[in-house]
Order: C-alpha cells, then structure tokens, then sequence
C-alpha cells in the first residue's frame, strides 16, 4: 500500500494503538520451523526488547518484518492496515528499516554512498549524482549519532566499529525519507561496538523514542532490560513470554529463555584452576611490528587462559594474527615450550600446534558446502589419513566422538556445516582444533561474538576444560566481563603496547573498572 | 575470479599501504604505458612520430569503445565474452542497410542506430538470460557469441557486402587534424562512459553491485534490472565498435570481432581494474587499451620476430598486472 | 575457355598440360556401381567456414557440379569445422558412420597438414573416395596404400607469390620498396607464397622489401598493420605484396586512410570479388591477383571422388603424376579481368569438370 | 541428506516436524535432480540427433563419437580441478598444441622418453602458471592468458612454424588409438586416467582441499591448508592433461602443429560448465565433466549429420548451449551469481 494511504491510517490512528502488529507468522526453513504462529505487537513510540537464544527464531523474525524473507503464513499489519510488501525496498517505503547483524555495507564505495544507497532522493536530479548534495544528507544521518567518520570516506577504510554506526545512520535515514514515524529494527547492534559507542547508541535509541518505534534484539540481556519498554522472549520459534523489565531481572529472562535457571557459575569461575608453575607453553619476546605493535613480550604457561584487554586498534588483535602467522613480525620471537617457532604462515602455525578460533565463524571458521566430518578433520587430516588414503571410517568415528564430547546439534555427522545454527557452528570451529592431540596453544578470537547465554555458557565450560587439558589459550573477548571471568592474567593493550598486566585468579577478580581505566 | 578478504583474518593494512597499493592500482598502468612507451622509443626514434602516435589512437580506438563496454560488466563482478558475436552480426548488419552492392535498402546513417540498437538486443537477451534464467553471465554470453557468429555467418551469404555509403566510410577514412574520425568518437564514448561511472546510478550501482550484490538487494536496489541494463549497454558499445571497424574495412566482415575480446578484457584487466569486480574505472580502461596498441605497434617498429610476437605481448600483459598489483598483495588474500 | 587462359597464364605447363589432358574413362567398373543411386549417393565437403568468400564460392562450384550430374541438392553435404581440426576429423568420421560409405565422395580442405592423414586413413577403411587440396604432410603420399585417396591437388604457393610480385614490380618501375604482408605463418601455402615473392625479389635487385609481418589472413590486422608499416616507412613505401587478397584489400583500405590508394600499387591472391572489381577499375592501384579457381575446385574434387567411386576412374591404374599435381592458376590482371569479373556460369566449367585433369600443371613428387 | 536426529523433532514439535520432513524431501528430490540433469540433457540431445539421423545411433557413429570426446575429456578434466577452485585456464589447448609439436619432433629420435619428457614439461608449465598466479595474486585468468600468448609463440618458434610429422618409434604412443574389440581405445585411455584422478579427489585429502578451497578459501587457509600448493596442482594437473591430449592427438594424426589444439579452449570449459561444475568453484566433479564432454561432442559431430542448413550450425549451438546449461547448472551454489 503507498505511503499516503498509511499517513492517513496514522492520520485516524489513536495514541496507544500498535504501530505494527504481527499475527500468527510461521516460516519453514528446509529442517526446521523457524517461525511458528508468532503474534506481537509494537506499540507507538516504545523501544520492545526481543531476546531468545539462537535459533529461536529474533532474526527470522525480524528478517521476515524488514522484507528479507517472506512469511509463509500469517500476516503483518503496519499503522492498521495489512502490509503488502515483500522485499525491502517496499518495507522502507512502509517506514521499516533494520541495521543487520552481519554488516550490510558496500565496502568499495563512499561512506554516503552507503548512507543513502537505493534513496538518494534529491540528490541525484536528472539522472545526476550531486555529490555535495549527497554528502550533506548523509553528514545529517552520521550526525544524529554523533559519528566521527567522514560522509566521503571510503566504507572499506573504516574501522568494524565505525561502520557499524554508519549502518546505523542509514537506517535513520527512513526518518525523513517516508512521511510516517519510522520503525527501526536493531539486531545485536551492540555485539561489535566498543563501550562509549555503545553509550552513544543507547542516547539515540531514547532519542528515537520520541519520533519512532524501535524493534531490539540483542544477547545481553542487562541491555535489553535497561532500554526497553517490554520484552518479549522467543522460544524455538514462539512468541513464549512478555515482560515488564522493571518488574523482571536477567535471571528471569534466562529461565524463560532456556527453560533452565543461569547457573550462579555462569563463567564456571568455580572451575578455574590455577596452572601449577611450568615451563611456559607459549612465550612471546619482544614482538615487534611497526604501526601495528611495540615490543610485546608475555608468557602462557599450560592450561592457563591469558585474555588481552583493549580497545579498537589497540593492536590486540594483530598480535593474535601474527600467533597464527597470518601476520609477520618484523623482530621479536615467539618460543613454544622453550623452542622458536617460526610462523610465517598459518599452515606453519598449524604445523606448531597452533590454533586459531576466528571470530567471524561463517567465512572463516567452517566450510558450510561441506559435511560437519570433513570440518572437523580439515586441519588435521592426518587423524584420519591410513597411509595416504582418506579412512573415512576412522573420519566417521572421529566425528561422531567430538559431536558427542561437545553436544553439537546435528542431523548426522555428514550433514552440511551451513545449514547448523550459530552455537553449534562454534562448537564445529573449536572440534576443528580439539581434534588434534598436538596441539598446544588455541587462540580464541572473539569466541562467542553472537552466541545466545546457552551456547555461550557451552563455550565457557568447554574453555575450562581444555585449560585442564594443559592447553595454553590466549582469548580476546567483546566484553571485559568475560576476558576477566574467564582470563587466569590479563594484558592491557594500548595504541599497541602493553599498559599493565593484571592476576585474574577465580579468588580475586579484578575489577572492570580497573581494567577499563588502563585501555583508555 | 572472486576476491574476498576476510573480515577479522586478514590484516588491515596500514594506511601508506593501502595508499601505495590504491597508487599502483591506478596509477600503475600510466607508469607501465610510459616505461613501454621510453622502451619503443629508444628501439626506434620513429615510435613517437606524429604519424605513429595517430596510428596507435586508431588501433587503440576500436579496441577502447568495446572496453568501455566490457568495463561496466567486469566492474560489476561479470563478464561478458559476446563480443566477437555481437561484433560479428553487427558489422555485417551495417553492411548491408547502408548503401551496398548487396541491396538497395540503403538507409543511410540512419543504420547506425539500428545496428546499436541490435547490439543492444543482443546485449540485453545476455543480461536476461544471466539474471532471469541464472546463468552466469560467463556462460550466457558464451552462448551469445556463437549466436552472434552464426547470425553473421547467415546474413554474410558468402561474400562481403561491399559498402557504397560514402559518408559512413567517410569515418574511418576521413581525418581531423590527422586522426581518423574514429578516434574521436571513441574519444566521446570515453568521456561519455566516465560521465556514467561517476555521475549516475548506472554507474555508481555497477560498484555497489560489484562490490556486494546481496546487501544491493538487502538496500532494495533492483539489481537484476542495472544487471541487465549494464549487459545492454555493453552490447551496444560491441555494436558500436564493429560499426567503427566496418566503416574502416569497407566491407562487411563476418569475422569483424575477431581478435577483440581477450584484447579488451586484457585492457580493462591492464588498467587495473579487478575482474572480481568493484575496483577500477573508465579512464584506466582507456590506458589500458593505449598500453595493449603500443605494446603491438612497437614490436613491429622495432622489428621484433613475428613468430614471437604473442609470447612477448603476453609476457609483457603479465608483468604489468602483476607489478601494479604487488602493493596489493597480503597474506590470507583470495584471488581466484 | 578457362583452359587455355590457364595454359597462356603458365606457359611453361603448357606441354606437361597437353600431354595430361582428359583421362580416357575407360577403367574397369567397381562393384560400387550398381548399388550407388540418387537415393544412397552422398557427395561432400568438408570446409572451414562459410563467413569467408572464398570457401563461399566453393560450395556454389559443388552444388552447380551435384546439380550437373542430374542428382538432388539433398546428396550433397557439406561439412564445417570453424577452424577446429579435432572437429574436422570428428565430423568425417561420424559422416563415415552415419551412411553408405561406398556410395560416398568426398572434397576437403584440411584444417591443417596434421588433419589429412587422419582423414584418408579413415576413408580408405570405410571404402569411400575422397579427393585432398592444399595441406598434406610432406610425406604423405596417396600411392602409398590409399586406394581410395583418389588424389592431391594443390597450387604453386612459389608461382603466384611469383607471378603477384613480378606484376607488382612491373608497375613500380622494377624499383622502389616493398613491404610485405604474410599469412598464417604456420600455413605452407603461406610460406610458399613467400617464398616466390623473395625469388622474384633476387631477381628484381632496384625492389627492396623494407618489412614482412603476418596478417593472419585477416582483414582487420592487415590494416592495422598497413597503417603502422606507413608510420615506420613515411614515404617510403612504393608497393605492397599481400598473401591473399582478404589482406591485400586490408592494407588497401589502410592506404586508402592515407590519401595513397592509387599511388602505391597492391597485389594479393584467391581472386575474391572486390579485388576483381578493384582490377577492374584500376583507380585504387589493385594491381594483380590470382585465382585458384574456388569454383572450379568444388566440382573438381567432388568429380574425381565420384568417378572413382562410379568406377568410371580406376585409382590403381592412375599415374602418380595424377594423383599428386598443381592444378594451373590463372594470372589475373588489368589485361585479363574483364573474362573474371563476373560471377562464375556452370557453362564455363563443365569441360574443365568433366575433365578434372585439363587444369595439370605438373606433378608434386617426393622429395620436391 | 541427513535423517533427523531422536531429541530436535521433540524441541520442535509435531508441526514442525512434519514441515520439515516434506522440505527435505522437496531438497533431496532438488539435489537428485541436478545430479540426473546433465544426463538426462545429453539422452535428450542424442534423441532428437537419431530422430532426424537414425544412423547416428548405428555403434560406428558411436565410435566415432567418443573417439572425438576423448582429446576433449583430456582438456576437460584439467579444467575441471582449476574451476572446482574457483580460478580458469585459457593457455591449456595451447599449451597442448606446444606439446604436441614438442612430442612430434622428439618421438623419432627418444621414443618413450619423449614421452615422459613432453608431459613432465607441461605439467611444469602448468605448475608455474599456478604457482605464479598465486605468488604474484594475479587472477588466473590473466595469468593463463598470458600463457596462451607464450606458449603460442613457443609452439611456432620451435616448429619453425609448420607441420611436423612423426616418422618414427610412432609405436611409443600409437597404442593408444585404434580399436580394442569393438570399443576405441582413444576414450578408453581418457577414461582411465579420469578415473585415476577422479579417485585421487575421492580418496586423498588433495580432494578436500580443493573443494576447502573453491568453497571458502579463507577458512582453508585458516585451517593451514597450503592453498598456493594445492593451487599449483591444480594447475599442474592441467598441464599434464593438456600433454596427454597431445599425446593422443598425435598418435592419431602422426604430426603435431603448433595450433593443433587451439580451438578446443572454449568446447573445454563449456564441457565443464554443462556438466554442472559451477564456475564459481567449490562444486562439482569429473563425472559431471565426463557428461559435460559427450554433450558438447554431441553437439559437435550432430549437429552436422541432423541435415540441418550448415550455415544455421553456430546458431544452433549457441542456442543449445544456453538452453542445456540453464538445466543442468545448480543454482544453490553459488550465493551471489554474476
């Protein structure tokens, strides 16, 4: 339906009427019923909260609302009247715009480009881009949220953070683009942000409260609660639960979500035992790479977890990339129980009995074309290999053996790594390692970045024991609550150089305080 | 032939990398053209004489205005190899609605449109097939160029249909200030072609789509119609480029295209832009297609064996690309 | 009549050619005789392409010649391979196994010298007849167990190039430079042709060649190529010796951008249409080409074939001489264009049909 | 496809259940097609070829068929392994035709040796064309265009641009043509070393790596696969398949040239491509490929024999081309087409 005929609805509209309502929407994916008769409604001018665990069907959800995927049945009713679009573009039009999970950004044109991509409007007269024109609209959006990045920057010259916010701004643009409040959907917005951005979103997200709706979904569920009017919680594709967040608490939230209570060890701190004095496992000295890290020295011993705190560009992650030999140091050396591994490459680090856990799991953690068996045994063949020939016996066992060992939810262990949720993937990419009886150091990077509490607490336990498996892990985290539960020592990063090093053990946590005040 | 870099795998570069690396990217091919152009010169004083330098603009025009059109579709992740088919039909067309021994239709210019216009058919049937059946455009418009040529091959009827038109001949043959017409002409769709590329939704959606066609979609941009758009487009320039190279021959040759496709994706690829898509321009295409006419041209006038002409040409073709694509280069890089 | 243009264009074939003129037909009849009819007869050629004139012509010259012999358009297939020996080959072969190959003659020029081996092997098994221009291996030689190979015809590469450049020259005033255009430069007709141009050039000291590139056989790259030769040599250019005349009318256009077509005088060879007209008007400086007779070829092959098949020639009884020869090709210049410039008239051709051998010039031999 | 495991039905319900039970099998029978198609396509081909052209179903024509399919197949299987990573080769019908000049002017007088020889250099070339390509990070396409260029010089250089024809020891690979029983043995080599690789892909871990790496080179190379090495076999193979199509073809024809092979490139890759392997990497295999080459040969060699205007053939082929691959490509593989 057009625009003008809903600006009449919202015209005859009372104030407390529900902005959108969703009646009875089911979606089938091929294996599984992602939506199932799902009914919730968005009142004016609230900010509702949607949490649930993977698989439960958020993004489907909101996938389903912003004209991603159609629903196979039921039917959405925006300001009163059944809503007729099926792809994005008519959901924009409707005034529904979403800021996706994995970033939805053109990496190789102008930050403005991307702002206004697919509603340049007037700033394209005649068939002609008006480049200044276009540059000021989308300053106006970057504005609203205080970001710092340039509308004629390049998008792929941006930090992960910084393109976050400016996806962001591009779905405030629905703002002036459609003359009818708009209905922002925000799936884990939050899941990349540093701290203060995060600050910064949340001051928009109250001020949206005045001139739209607001859909958020995120796993931290202390976030949730804190910007929300109400919360609904999904459950294996259900709408399960409403919730007053002012009556309700994250331990509430959890049972419902789960249907079991969050362990008062949810970091399993109980579990962490102090490494007994060794020979260091891994020993970092003097690593050195220009613009990137200073002289970066540290120890591992066996079984301890060594988390590195810091902020975007503090260089953390580049001193992970150089363990796993994806970047070369320039000086410095890193010794591996006392013997220097050269890692130029990751196939040597492989070799070394490294590991690496990366952080965006579905380009680079599994292969989803190919069977859950054949991640597993990806870089480790030779568990499986009789002579030179594949023994796909062995492979079969081996498979079934860690899909057990880590509970991984699967089909089979033939069925395709793609089509497994989100937990479960993680689970795979961390068996790919776990397979291997060599292997000495794992390094975790971000390694429940998107995981619901579930599979998070899955993730925890699993760090735990391998730590007792004399494993030496270095871990960064997105937030400092986990690099400290989990870490048994913390460095602090900053501007690539290490500002303090801190003791974790399960006795005496430090303080986020103390470590955030070192990062900044 | 697909690029991705990893998100958090693969290393950011530092900036005066990433700008080194944009420099050799696009600049590079200038650099390459001007060390080929010193090189010949120092074989043979001649290289750089008015007459030369015109012979080279019109060997590289033609090949120009169809890497103009092959540009769009590379830069949006694509490609097109219908272009000695298109090439092909369209040359003969020309042929014969001009004035002709064959027949008397004699259209006059008023033939030009209507070949582009067939070009433009052609063009838009690949796009379609690519985007309504789902054929990768690689495929479908390797299907096209067999249609082309047999189309050609049909309307040719055995002997080339001699033109009469003088005014359409007048383009090759006439000159301005010592070029031929046609360099002018590929001079404006140059020009006109970047105007597209920098200036409208056309060109900019070539990038954005180039660059990530799902969140296109996911931004409620409809690609397959600039998909589409593009194929048309590009068909059109094959068009055009055979109606330059026909009004040069005189005839209508059923083998107009012959030659022309791998040296203009070899131009646009020179030029330095990627053929995964996303990266590279119009203006680089035009180098491109100067560099790959001075690298045959100067072999001859320096007088190099022509049994080993080819080889050299692709010795030199690998150089370039991979000397202005070294600052490129980083660990955990997919290049397909 | 066509012959004795060929015997004044080569006079010194004249005496071999008399001596060689028409075979009695009175050879002893095969069994294929009786069974081979309209319904069962099969005459083809296998070609590269129909988007050049010159095969374009062939194929008129065998459908005139099918057509000739009284039997339907229907008996007659033909056979392109664009080019692609493997496709050549293959298509022989499954036409060998898809009829009454007794009652099948067949016309080819290979794709390449490598093709004809191939294609007579698999003739002479299958029983059927085929005929061979142009391209063989040097040592391949139809007496050698091939039967059913009736003969291999080709042109004297030395002489056209020869004759082209003589004329050539002739119109410069025997002095002056040269450049010249090459074809494929793996073709041996191509290097033969060369070579006669170089012959004629030892003989011809006041004609220097300033530059010799390939054009591919192609129209396009002689002209570009054309245009960069008058960048290197401005003004000095005073002729232009091209390998056929698809090149020839290349560089002509190229000359013709540079305000010289007239001025510098253009030769090729194959006798394609325009270049006749080009002759024929003589304002643009066409000087001379040659005719291997496409027309004539289509029939020629295809009679040979089928007399052999008929019974009507017995292969074992032929002389080597006729079973490997240069046909005559015919000097066309300003003196004689008017008899060519027209399309070719069945009429004209039936003698030389009916007599394959008329248009001997002399025999390839071993070692030659 | 996977039976679904005792505890998810129960976590979805009965609903859920049975939906996903009739999606599965929608998918399973999807999959099966696309597996059948290339089939299918080629039966549908040479049926309509044998309605116009009973004949071309007598076994002589069958022979022949094949005979022709197997320089092709040769070509192909190369092919095959370089898209299944996602890259392309242009140089490897010329790089065929190097060879068999090579082969030509060396059998006479190294008999076996020159054998071994010509294939040891093609699968070097091949090798360093992989090996550059992934050393320099310039695409393939670009690389082995380049190589088309070099070894085209190569061939003519060598041969003194002209025809070279075997005199002697013709024996080392004659074998390989001519008839064993009623079947020829040209396709028969073909099949034989197809299988070969084809059971290399299958049984050793060279096989995962290649799909690892058309699939999601990233993850590969995060896993430590040696990519640039697999990169270099790939291409290697390549070579080495472009040397024995050499080899075959001059067995066959006794004398190699130096563009002997060089109109095969494009009936190569549309071979693979009709096949069903996707271009885009990461799918596919050389049995598809084996389907892909008959199809592509029926076209050749049918075309023709249908009584169809020879004018109309390029048409036609085109046409077909397009129509069998909009069949038998899968479309599930790749997320973004271009």
């Amino acid at each position: 339906m057009s625009a003008a005929a809903q600006l009449e609805q919202t015209g005859i509209l009372p104030e407390d009427a529900p902005v959108l309502r969703v009646e009875g929407v089911t979606k089938d994916f091929p294996g599984v019923r992602a939506l199932d008769d799902v009914t919730l409604e968005l009142r004016r001018h609230e900010v509702l909260g949607l949490v649930g665990e993977n698989g439960a069907g958020k993004s489907t959800l909101l996938k389903v609302l912003a004209g991603v995927t159609p629903s196979d049945s039921g039917r959405i009713v925006v300001r009163g009247a059944p809503a007729t679009y099926h792809n994005v573009a008519g959901a924009q039009r409707t005034g529904i715009g979403m800021v996706f999970q994995d970033q939805a950004l053109i990496p190789n044109v102008t930050v403005a480009e991307n702002i206004m991509l697919g509603a340049e409007g007037g700033a394209v007269r005649r068939g002609l881009y008006r480049w200044r024109e276009l540059n000021r609209r989308a300053q106006v959006q970057l504005d609203k949220i205080k970001a710092r990045v340039s509308p004629g920057a390049l998008t792929e010259s941006l930090s992960f953070a910084e393109r976050q916010l400016v996806e962001l701004a591009k779905v405030l643009g629905i703002e002036e683009r459609i003359d009818a409040e708009p209905i922002v959907l925000l799936d884990e917005p939050t899941t990349v942000l540093e701290r203060e951005e995060i600050e910064t979103l949340f001051a928009q997200i109250e001020r949206l409260r005045t001139c739209a709706s607001v859909i958020f979904v995120s796993h931290r569920l202390d976030e949730v609660l804190g910007v929300s009017d109400r919360v609904y919680v999904m459950r294996d594709g259900k709408c399960v639960a409403e919730l007053d967040p002012k009556t309700s608490d994250v331990h509430e939230l959890h049972l419902i979500m789960v249907g079991r209570g969050l362990s008062e060890s949810y970091y399993q701190e109980a579990e962490q035992r102090e490494p007994e004095p060794a020979e260091p496992r891994l020993s970092v000295q003097g690593l050195t790479l220009p613009r990137h890290y200073e002289n970066v020295s540290f120890d591992v011993l066996p079984g301890e977890v060594m988390g590195i705190a810091g902020v975007q560009g503090s260089g953390r992650e580049d001193v992970c990339r150089t363990l796993f030999g994806a970047l070369a140091q320039k000086s410095g050396q890193i010794l591996l129980d006392g013997r220097p591994a050269r890692l130029a490459s990751p196939a040597e680090a492989v070799q070394a009995g490294i590991g690496y856990v990366p952080a965006d799991r579905r380009s680079e953690g599994i292969i989803g074309q190919m069977s859950v068996a054949e991640n597993m045994t990806l870089a480790h063949i030779w568990r499986v290999l009789r002579g030179l020939v594949i023994d796909r016996g062995a492979e079969d066992r081996l498979a079934r053996e860690w899909i057990d060992r880590l509970a991984i939810k699967v089909p089979s262990h033939r069925a395709q790594a793609g089509n497994l949720s989100g937990g479960n993937q993680q689970k795979l990419s961390l068996a790919k390692w776990l397979v291997s009886d060599r292997l000495k150091v794992l390094v975790l990077d971000h390694p429940t970045r998107g995981l619901d509490v579930g599979a998070k607490a899955e993730v925890y336990a699993l760090v735990r024991q391998l730590s007792d498996r004399g494993l030496a892990m270095v871990l960064l985290s997105d937030t400092l609550e986990e690099t400290i539960a989990l870490s048994h020592r913390i460095i602090v990063m900053k501007d690539g150089e290490i500002v303090d090093r801190l003791d974790a053990p399960a006795s005496a946590k430090p303080t986020q305080v103390a470590v955030v005040e070192k990062m900044v | 032939m697909t690029v991705n870099v990893g998100v958090s795998a693969a290393p950011a570069r530092s900036p005066w990398q990433g700008r080194a690396a944009e420099f050799a990217r696009t600049r590079g091919s200038l650099i390459a053209l001007i060390v080929l152009v010193v090189a010949f010169t120092a074989g043979n004083p001649r290289f750089v004489s008015l007459q030369n330098i015109h012979s080279i603009a019109d060997a590289a025009a033609i090949v120009a205005v169809v890497a103009v059109g092959q540009t769009f579709v590379i830069l949006m992740g694509a490609i097109d190899l219908s272009v000695e088919g298109v090439m092909s039909v369209s040359g003969v067309t020309i042929s014969l609605l001009v004035a002709n021994d064959r027949n008397s239709l004699d259209l006059g210019l008023l033939a030009i449109p209507v070949v582009l216009a067939l070009g433009a058919l052609i063009g838009f049937a690949a796009g379609v097939a690519n985007t309504r059946l789902r054929i990768p455009s690689f495929m479908a418009t390797l299907g096209f160029w067999a249609i082309g040529l047999g189309a050609a091959t049909v309307l040719f009827g055995g002997s080339p249909p001699i033109i009469e038109q003088q005014s359409f001949l007048d383009i090759g043959l006439g000159h301005i200030f010592g070029f031929t017409k046609i360099s002018y002409i590929a001079l404006a769709v140059v020009l006109f072609a970047w105007v597209l590329q920098r200036y409208t939704r056309f060109g900019r959606y070539a990038y954005v789509i180039g660059g990530d066609e799902s969140v296109a979609r996911l931004s409620g941009i409809n690609v397959d119609r600039y998909k589409i758009l593009i194929f048309t487009f590009s068909g059109t320039m094959f068009a055009l480029a055979s109606i330059l190279a026909t009004s040069e021959l005189g005839v209508g040759d059923a083998n107009t295209g012959t030659g022309y496709l791998f040296t203009a994706i070899t131009a646009v690829v020179i030029g330095g832009t990627l053929l995964s898509g996303g990266r590279g321009g119009i203006m680089q295409t035009l180098i491109g297609s100067l560099v790959i006419a001075v690298i045959v041209n100067g072999m001859i006038l320096v007088g190099i064996n022509p049994l080993a002409q080819q080889g050299i040409e692709g010795a030199i073709i690998l150089l370039a690309v991979a000397l202005t694509g070294w600052p490129l280069r980083r660990p955990l890089r997919v290049i397909k | 009549m066509l012959t004795v243009a060929a015997v004044a264009a080569v006079a010194a074939a004249v005496s071999s050619c008399a001596g060689a003129s028409a075979p009695k037909s009175s050879a002893v009849g095969s069994s294929a005789v009786s069974q081979c009819n309209a319904s069962n007869i099969r005459l083809v050629d296998s070609l590269r392409s129909l988007s050049n004139p010159y095969h374009a012509v062939w194929t008129s010259g065998s459908k005139a010649f099918v057509k000739s012999l009284g039997l339907p358009s229907s008996d007659y297939k033909l056979l392109l391979n664009e080019g692609d020996s493997a496709k050549q080959i293959a298509q022989v072969r499954t036409l060998l196994a898809t009829g009454n190959d007794h009652c099948t003659a067949i016309s080819v020029d290979p794709n390449e010298n490598s093709d004809t081996e191939a294609i007579v092997t698999m003739v002479q098994k299958a029983g059927a007849y085929v005929t061979v221009y142009w391209n063989k291996n040097a040592n391949l030689w139809p007496w050698n167990g091939y039967n059913h190979w009736v003969s291999f015809i080709n042109f004297d590469g030395h002489i056209s190039g020869y004759q082209i450049a003589k004329e050539l020259f002739k119109s410069m005033g025997n002095k002056g430079n040269i450049v010249a255009i090459q074809g494929l430069l793996d073709n041996l007709t191509s290097q033969q042709r060369y070579l006669g141009l170089q012959k004629a050039l030892k003989e011809t000291p006041g004609v220097k060649m300033l530059g010799q590139q390939t054009g591919n056989w192609d129209r396009t790259q002689a002209l570009t190529l054309m245009k960069t030769y008058l960048a290197k040599y401005p003004g000095e250019i005073n002729g232009v010796w091209a390998a056929n005349d698809n090149m020839a009318l290349g560089a002509l256009q190229a000359l013709k951008g540079a305000g010289l077509a007239g001025k510098v005088p253009v030769v090729g060879i194959d006798a394609v249409p325009e270049s006749l007209q080009d002759i024929k008007a003589g304002n643009v400086g066409y000087v001379a080409t040659v005719a291997s007779d496409a027309y004539w070829q289509g029939g020629a092959a295809l009679q040979l074939s089928y007399q052999a098949m008929m019974g009507k020639l017995n292969v074992n009884t032929l002389p080597h001489a006729k079973r490997a020869f240069y046909a005559s090709t015919i000097l066309i210049t300003k003196e004689n264009i008017k008899k060519y410039a027209l399309a070719p008239k069945p009429a004209d051709y039936m003698n030389d049909w009916n007599n394959p051998f008329n248009r001997f010039v002399s025999a390839i031999a071993p070692g030659k | 496809m996977a039976e679904p495991t005792p505890q998810v039905p129960v976590q979805l319900g009965d609903s859920a259940a049975l939906a996903r039970r009739g999606t599965q099998q929608r998918k399973r029978w999807r999959e099966t097609a696309l597996v059948w198609m290339p089939l299918g396509v080629l039966v549908l081909l040479v049926g309509i070829v044998s309605t116009k052209n009973p004949s071309f179903l007598s076994l002589g024509s069958i022979q022949a068929l094949t005979v022709e399919a197997a320089p092709l197949l040769f070509l192909a299987l190369g092919q095959t392994l370089v898209i299944m990573i996602g890259g392309i080769d242009l140089s490897v019908a010329t790089l065929a035709s190097f060879a068999s000049v090579l082969l030509a002017l060396w059998l006479p007088s190294l008999g076996l040796a020159a054998v071994l020889a010509v294939l040891a250099i093609t699968t070097t070339a091949g090798g360093i064309q992989g090996y550059v390509h992934a050393k320099t990070q310039v695409p393939s396409f670009v690389v082995t265009l380049s190589g088309m260029g070099i070894f085209g010089s190569l061939g003519l250089i060598v041969s003194g641009a002209s025809t070279i024809a075997v005199t002697a020891k013709l024996g080392w690979i004659g074998w390989m043509t001519g008839m064993l029983g009623p079947i020829p043995r040209d396709p028969l080599v073909a099949l034989v070393v197809v299988s070969v690789i084809a059971a290399c892909l299958r049984w050793l871990p060279i096989g995962r790596y290649l799909l690892a790496i058309g699939n999601s080179e990233l993850t590969a190379l995060l896993s430590g696969v040696r990519a640039a090495r697999v990169r270099v076999f790939a291409f290697a193979v390549s070579g080495l398949s472009a040397g024995l199509a050499a080899t075959l073809l001059v067995s066959e024809l006794q004398s190699g040239a130096p563009s002997l092979l060089n109109a095969l490139l494009l009936p190569t890759i549309a071979a693979v491509v009709v096949g069903g392997t996707a271009i885009t990497g990461g799918s596919g295999g050389l049995s598809r490929t084996v389907v892909g080459v008959l199809i592509i040969s029926v076209l050749r060699v049918g075309i023709p024999v249908m009584g169809i205007d020879p004018s109309y053939e390029q048409l036609v082929y085109g046409a077909v081309i397009i129509a069998a691959v909009s069949l038998t490509i899968d479309r599930s593989k790749f997320a973004v087409l271009k």
